[in-house]
């Protein structure tokens, strides 16, 4: 079969940010394949030097707003190391309820308004208005309890407010725990639904093994917050070995930079997250992976979805436990924190080095900082998780578009279109944006 | 009457704002019962080739490809919003023109730099007429909504004129200069409902400096507080670097 | 927290129906309105009413209509803003939310007995034809009665078939002058001020009534002082932001005073120490 | 002092009076917000309240002249249709410092002024004002004898007074009869207790010096002499125009008034909230004129409308000495050293004319 196919997706949707798909199909073989990352470079890393370090989660929150709340608890991380700051016990309880809510929200906004159009063959949620009102009226309903329990917490979920470093400038009252509790349990009884109906949706077939990379460590709880880096092939360094891990390297046809470990490339994700760390999933999310059919390890990447959805149910059981573990400890509002730029001394300068690796919803994130004695920001880098997943999916659709060539070009086109969006991708995160264009 | 055509489209941000539209919940609902929403890359996969009612321009303008898409939008579209800060001022990517652009680039991608060719951060309205202003770091969701019905009933909006510190004093929150810290509420625009400050944050200024802002008397607050002055000045940069282009 | 109607809140609205719109200019529209209620407006001239878009917003206008006039009342009104715009965009048969009168109107019983010099700038003409229109009818009443009208350009000038009756009547003294003439243009050109030094008044038995934009009162002030005419003898009517009407809000202070409720107009001699006043 | 009309309450027991006022009515008070700041909020234990606190950062003007506040509902369309309404609560304030009772006494007089203001009638109907009387200067910034405002006399319904056993209560209105009776916790003054009183309030004449160099009944004349006074341009500089001042002043009660549209475009309401003279768009009109363009004129115009032009209309100086202006602002403008400042000057042109 000769055929020539040409597909160039511009401005790929329902993804955040700017990215193109460009394939080119010459006499039935693969010519061309790749994922352009076209988002107008930011330079945060760059200006992020001279700023005080104080001010970091503040800018780089603003690298992405989905994941804001994923930054900002990165960001925190790092500099927090790298002032030698301990987090209290209570301020850790606080954030990983914190990292829960933004897993929700994400899961959520990704789950129903990015991928359920795709299943259910419509360009977007607007037509499922009239065909599935009552999907759209969940959906959106989740999404603003998931706003609200961020809204409490730390005053907005976009861009959050009150998750400083040092800890919080603001704590919930009994009566802040009591509504977030019970939003939680309205969320649980819609979740049910969300899992029972993408139970009985279908998801493309399409397998291949890879690495899948992640947080781990030896605490019996779902590593979200903190832990060593580990991988599905069995290997496990600190976090501040980092770049081992990410690697970068240089690929010929687009002369851009990727990350690779032990293999071609590697993932993160949800997905990722499930294959490395199922064990400690709250029995209700591994109930629900059993409805949903999936188990580790699954290599399907378009179920990074599916794993979405079983993390979105520990989420909020976890979140429900965290929330009673503080009720019963009872608050400490001594411990609020004074916002920003250490301006009454709160806590001792030092020249220093950190870095932070939190599981935000689209994989592992790391930031590194280093600052002087002043505390001023001399060298910064953030690793995204959507560059680290780039090579992956370039690789995935080398694979898949063989396997699918005898379909229609719209048909390839979706298939590649619902494969990148499976990753949910988040190019404006793409800070260190590695993709380029040549002629 | 048929609705009016609505259109997103982001430059160089975070999609934060577009992302406080999509989380209105219920109330997008209400939404579509009133605007026809036309593209919405970040959640939508529609596509729209006619003209538009309104579009909401999110992010700022950083790069010639850039310059040239918005001046596109613009020809296309009745009325342009800009929405949030990166827009409106410039926002947080206004920091990088305090750079030598070579120099940052090939900080961040090393010898590949040339290939992310850049231009100092603009607002908007620092590149095509703009109609509504819609400020803050992301968008306070009320104000969307307030600035909306009034661009849906053709009337115009104005942005609150005076300070942040108003209506921090109405939300009775204990001053950030009661506590001993420096706070931008008093030079920044109103109209967040002093967001940061009732989470027990300082005003970063995210919405941008007030009209007629007393600096000589802010700079001798700061001095009565022991606040040295290019604190005060790093901190103005944080959102506001690109006004300079505007005054030159 | 309860909620309760109260119908005798000095916010509530009565509603009149527009009859007629006329446009006056590029600017300027004058609408003829009735209350639906079949009641009249009693009013004085010189006294305004609160105008309710709703969901719009609510602005101070004065009555332009003779208050004598009982089958409608008028307003002119020009097209700035929100609420102005707005009610540019309305027809006749349109419902609009209408209180008041507000305010002190012109001192009609002083006035009476003796000569009138009216002088008015643009849109300031609205509330002094109500003035003009009152003393017309009641025409014996008054002594000399002159006019001196000055807009920017002809275009502008407002209520122009009437003014031509007017400039016709042997009982009125009429002039009109523009600051930018226009080739069809044959009357007086320059500021309205030009006109006072030629107006022939017996200082003593006039009073002067000025209304128009800002930076006309300290001039015309002047000219009139040079006349002769006594500092309680010029009468003048401000503009201020206002918002209830009722000497609440605040927003119209000139010193101590309320322009809405002490005001809008005032003699000369109130206000000629006050710094915020002109 | 009619003895009928005063209570005893033991001191240690003012806990549980309060817990019991809990039970059955609304009660606000004032709470501790932290860094001295406290302010006037719902409580549900008597716990929460401060008995001892410098003025709130809002006044209690709040609950009678709500900061946002729904004057008319109306439905969009062809039809004109409204609806004037106003919102009230039954609320009892508590610990309300004689200072704060004197701005409520300010706001009645502007509101109940013609054309009345119902809405605030009403609320005022439904609310019930505790005093607590001050025998100490709350801090520097107070000047609450100079205006007379430091000596409860009218504008309470109770007025608690600290003696060193009891509060002793006077009781001012037949709402503070029910209070006393519903509460069941008092019991009659005797002439003892009465004695201690007269005794305090002498003392107080001691306590509170005048905190200004000049007499009340000057005041009109100074500020007559001093509208040029080389003072205002000192604040031309240093006021950031953030309308902290004016927001916290028990007397003010400038306001804006707003509309407000539902998504739906069907319905919407037309509300007032508090605006100031210190900012930019309010003395501005539609020709972009704005005729206190300098931040002097506007602090001159607040410091009038204090001092001067209300005496005028209405007799009464707007000023409580709560010193609420010069704590909140940052720029350190301070009322006392503004009167004094004022003083000095017109006293010095004063001697140059003797000369
Ligand atoms: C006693 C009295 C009598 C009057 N009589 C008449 C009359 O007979 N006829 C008549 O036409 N007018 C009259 N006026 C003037 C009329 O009230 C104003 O023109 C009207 O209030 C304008 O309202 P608007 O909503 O149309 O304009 P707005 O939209 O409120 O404002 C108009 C302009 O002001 C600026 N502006 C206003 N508010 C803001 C803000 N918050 N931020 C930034 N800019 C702002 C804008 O530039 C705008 O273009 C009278 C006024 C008074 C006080
Ligand atoms: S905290 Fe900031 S915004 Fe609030 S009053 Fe103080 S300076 Fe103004
Ligand atoms: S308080 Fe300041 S930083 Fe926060 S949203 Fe408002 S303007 Fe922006
Ligand atoms: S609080 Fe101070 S700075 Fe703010 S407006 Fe008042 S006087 Fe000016």
């Amino acid at each position: 079969m000769s055929r020539n196919v040409n597909i160039n997706v511009n401005y790929l949707t329902r993804v955040e940010g700017h990215g193109n798909i460009v394939v080119k199909i010459k006499d039935g073989k693969l010519d061309e394949c790749k994922l352009e990352i076209v988002e107008s470079p930011r330079f945060f890393e760059a200006f992020l030097r001279g700023r005080s370090i104080f001010e970091a989660p503040h800018i780089t929150c603003r690298i992405c707003g989905i994941c804001s709340c994923g930054h900002t608890l990165a960001s925190i991380q790092a500099a927090e190391d790298a002032l030698g700051i301990k987090p209290t016990e209570q301020t850790t309880l606080l954030r990983k309820l914190l990292l829960h809510y933004e897993e929700l929200d994400s899961h959520i906004l990704h789950i129903y308004l990015l991928v359920a159009p795709d299943l259910l063959g419509v360009p977007s949620f607007v037509p499922l208005v009239k065909s599935h009102l009552n999907v759209v009226k969940r959906a959106l309903k989740m999404k603003r309890l998931c706003n609200e329990l961020c809204d409490i917490l730390v005053g907005r979920h976009v861009h959050p407010i009150s998750a400083v470093i040092g800890g919080f400038s603001k704590l919930p009252s009994t009566q802040d725990l009591e509504q977030m509790h019970g939003k939680l349990v309205e969320l649980e009884k819609d979740m049910e639904d969300t899992v029972e109906l993408f139970a009985s949706l279908r998801f493309p077939e399409f397998e291949r093994d890879t690495e899948y990379v992640g947080l781990i460590n030896d605490e019996k709880e779902y590593p979200l917050l903190y832990g060593d880096i580990g991988s599905t092939d069995g290997y496990r360094v600190s976090k501040y070995d980092y770049k081992v891990v990410v690697n970068e390297f240089v690929v010929p046809h687009a002369s851009a930079k990727r990350t690779k470990w032990h293999r071609e490339s590697y993932a993160v994700g949800a997905l990722a997250r499930f294959n490395l760390n199922y064990e400690k999933l709250h029995p209700k999310a591994k109930e629900a992976a059993t409805a949903l059919n999936i188990k580790p390890k699954c290599i399907n990447p378009y179920l990074n979805t599916v794993a979405q959805i079983v993390e979105s149910v520990h989420c909020i059981e976890d979140a429900k436990s965290i929330i009673e573990n503080i009720w019963q400890k009872g608050i400490n509002y001594d411990e609020i924190v004074i916002p920003d730029i250490n301006q009454k001394g709160a806590f001792p300068l030092r020249a220093g080095e950190g870095v932070g690796a939190v599981e935000v919803p689209r994989g592992l994130l790391i930031h590194h900082y280093e600052c002087d004695e002043r505390g001023i920001i001399t060298g910064a880098n953030c690793v995204i998780p959507t560059n680290q997943n780039t090579h992956n999916i370039e690789l995935d659709m080398v694979d898949l578009i063989p396997k699918i060539m005898d379909k229609s070009e719209e048909e390839i086109t979706l298939a590649l279109e619902m494969l990148v969006r499976a990753y949910d991708p988040c190019i404006s995160c793409s800070v260190h944006m590695i993709d380029l264009r040549i002629d | 009457m048929s609705k009016p055509k609505v259109a997103f489209f982001d430059f160089a941000c975070c999609e934060g704002c577009q992302l406080q539209v999509a989380n209105l919940g219920e109330m997008v609902l209400d939404l579509i019962d009133i605007v026809d929403i036309v593209e919405f890359r970040e959640v939508m996969s529609e596509k729209w080739d006619g003209e538009f009612d309104v579009s909401f321009i999110e992010g700022s303008i950083t790069d010639e490809h850039a310059v040239e898409r918005v001046k596109k939008i613009r020809e296309k579209s009745k009325i342009l919003v800009a929405l949030g800060s990166c827009a409106t001022i410039g926002g947080v990517n206004g920091m990088k023109n305090s750079f030598n652009l070579e120099e940052a680039g090939r900080y961040v991608y090393g010898e590949a730099y040339k290939f992310f060719p850049t231009i100092h951060t603009k607002a908007v309205h620092q590149v095509v007429r703009v109609d509504y202003f819609i400020n803050g770091c992301p968008i306070y969701q009320p104000e969307f909504l307030t600035v909306l019905k009034c661009i849906l009933k053709g009337l115009p909006y104005y942005v609150p004129e005076y300070p942040v510190c108003v209506e921090c004093k109405l939300n009775e929150n204990v001053c950030m200069y009661d506590r001993g810290l420096t706070c931008m509420g008093p030079v920044t625009k109103a109209g967040c409902n002093s967001w940061c400050i009732n989470n027990g944050n300082i005003c970063y200024g995210c919405r941008g400096l007030t009209i007629n802002p007393n600096s000589q008397g802010f700079k001798d607050v700061l001095k009565k507080f022991g606040i040295p002055e290019d604190f005060l000045m790093k901190k103005i940069e944080m959102y506001n670097k690109c006004k300079e282009l505007d005054e030159s | 927290m309860a909620k309760v109607v109260i119908k005798d809140s000095p916010y509530n609205l009565k509603r009149a129906r527009i009859l007629e719109v006329k446009t006056q200019t590029e600017k300027e529209k004058l609408f003829k309105l009735v209350f639906e209620d079949k009641t009249w407006l009693d009013f004085e001239p010189g006294q305004f009413i609160m105008v309710s878009l709703m969901g719009i917003g609510e602005i101070p206008v004065s009555v332009c209509s003779s208050p004598l006039n009982r089958h409608y009342f008028e307003i002119c009104v020009r097209a700035v803003g929100k609420v102005t715009n707005s009610l540019h965009k309305l027809k006749a048969g349109d419902v609009i939310g209408v209180r008041g009168p507000y305010g002190n109107g012109f001192p009609i019983k002083l006035i009476e007995g003796h000569d009138l010099l009216i002088i008015a700038g643009g849109l300031g003409i609205a509330p002094l034809r109500s003035l003009i229109l009152y003393a017309i009818d009641n025409r014996r009443d008054f002594g000399e009665i002159h006019i001196l009208f000055g807009c920017k350009t002809p275009g502008e000038l407002l209520f122009s078939d009437e003014i031509d009756e007017w400039s016709k009547r042997l009982d009125i003294h009429f002039a009109c002058t523009v600051d930018r003439a226009d080739p069809d243009w044959k009357g007086n050109v320059g500021l309205i001020t030009s006109l006072i030094p030629g107006v022939d008044i017996d200082p003593i038995r006039t009073y002067a009534a000025v209304v128009g934009p800002p930076v006309m009162y300290k001039f015309v002030i002047k000219e009139l002082l040079t006349k002769g005419l006594p500092v309680d003898q010029i009468l003048l009517s401000f503009e201020r932001h206002m918002k209830c009407g009722m000497g609440k809000c605040g927003r119209c202070q000139i010193q101590n005073l309320y322009c809405c409720k002490d005001g809008p107009v005032f003699t000369f001699k109130e206000i000629m120490d006050m710094a915020e006043a002109l | 002092m009619k003895i009928e009309q005063y209570r005893l309450i033991e001191k240690s027991r003012i806990k549980e009076f309060l817990n019991k006022l809990i039970s059955i009515y609304n009660v606000v008070a004032p709470v501790e917000k932290g860094f001295n700041n406290f302010a006037f909020e719902q409580i549900r234990t008597a716990d929460e309240v401060r008995l001892n606190y410098i003025p709130t950062i809002l006044p209690p003007k709040k609950y009678f002249l709500p900061k946002k506040e729904t004057i008319l509902e109306f439905e969009l369309g062809d039809e004109l249709k409204v609806e004037p309404v106003t919102e009230y609560e039954n609320l009892v304030l508590f610990g309300v410092h004689t200072c704060d009772i004197a701005g409520i006494k300010c706001l009645n007089m502007v509101l109940s002024d013609r054309p009345k203001d119902t809405a605030y009638l009403i609320r005022k109907k439904h609310i019930t004002i505790i005093g607590i009387e001050c025998n100490n200067y709350c801090d520097d910034y107070a000047s609450c004898s100079f205006v007379g405002a430091h000596i409860p006399t009218t504008g309470y319904d109770l007025m608690f007074t600290e003696l060193s056993e009891h509060f002793i209560v006077h009781v001012h209105s037949s709402k503070g009869m029910e209070i006393v009776e519903k509460t069941e916790m008092f019991k009659g003054a005797d002439q003892n207790t009465i004695e201690e009183l007269k005794i305090l309030r002498n003392n107080k004449l001691k306590v509170f010096n005048n905190e200004i160099p000049t007499e009340r009944r000057y005041i009109p004349d100074l500020f007559d002499r001093s509208f040029n006074a080389t003072v205002w341009q000192e604040l031309e500089s240093k006021c950031l125009s953030c309308g902290n001042c004016t927001a916290v002043c028990p007397t003010c009660y400038c306001f804006d008034i707003k509309e407000d549209v539902e998504l739906s475009l069907k319905r919407g309401e037309r509300y007032r909230v508090w605006f100031s003279c210190q900012l930019d768009p309010f003395a501005k009109v539609a020709g972009g004129i704005d005729f206190r363009r300098e931040r002097s004129a506007r602090q001159r115009h607040r410091f009038y409308r204090k001092f001067r032009y209300h005496i005028d209309r209405y007799g009464m100086i707007f000023c409580t000495g709560c010193g609420r202006c010069s704590r909140t602002c940052m720029a350190g403008i301070n009322l006392k050293e503004v009167l004094t400042s004022l003083i000095r000057e017109s006293e010095a042109k004063i001697w140059r004319k003797w000369l």
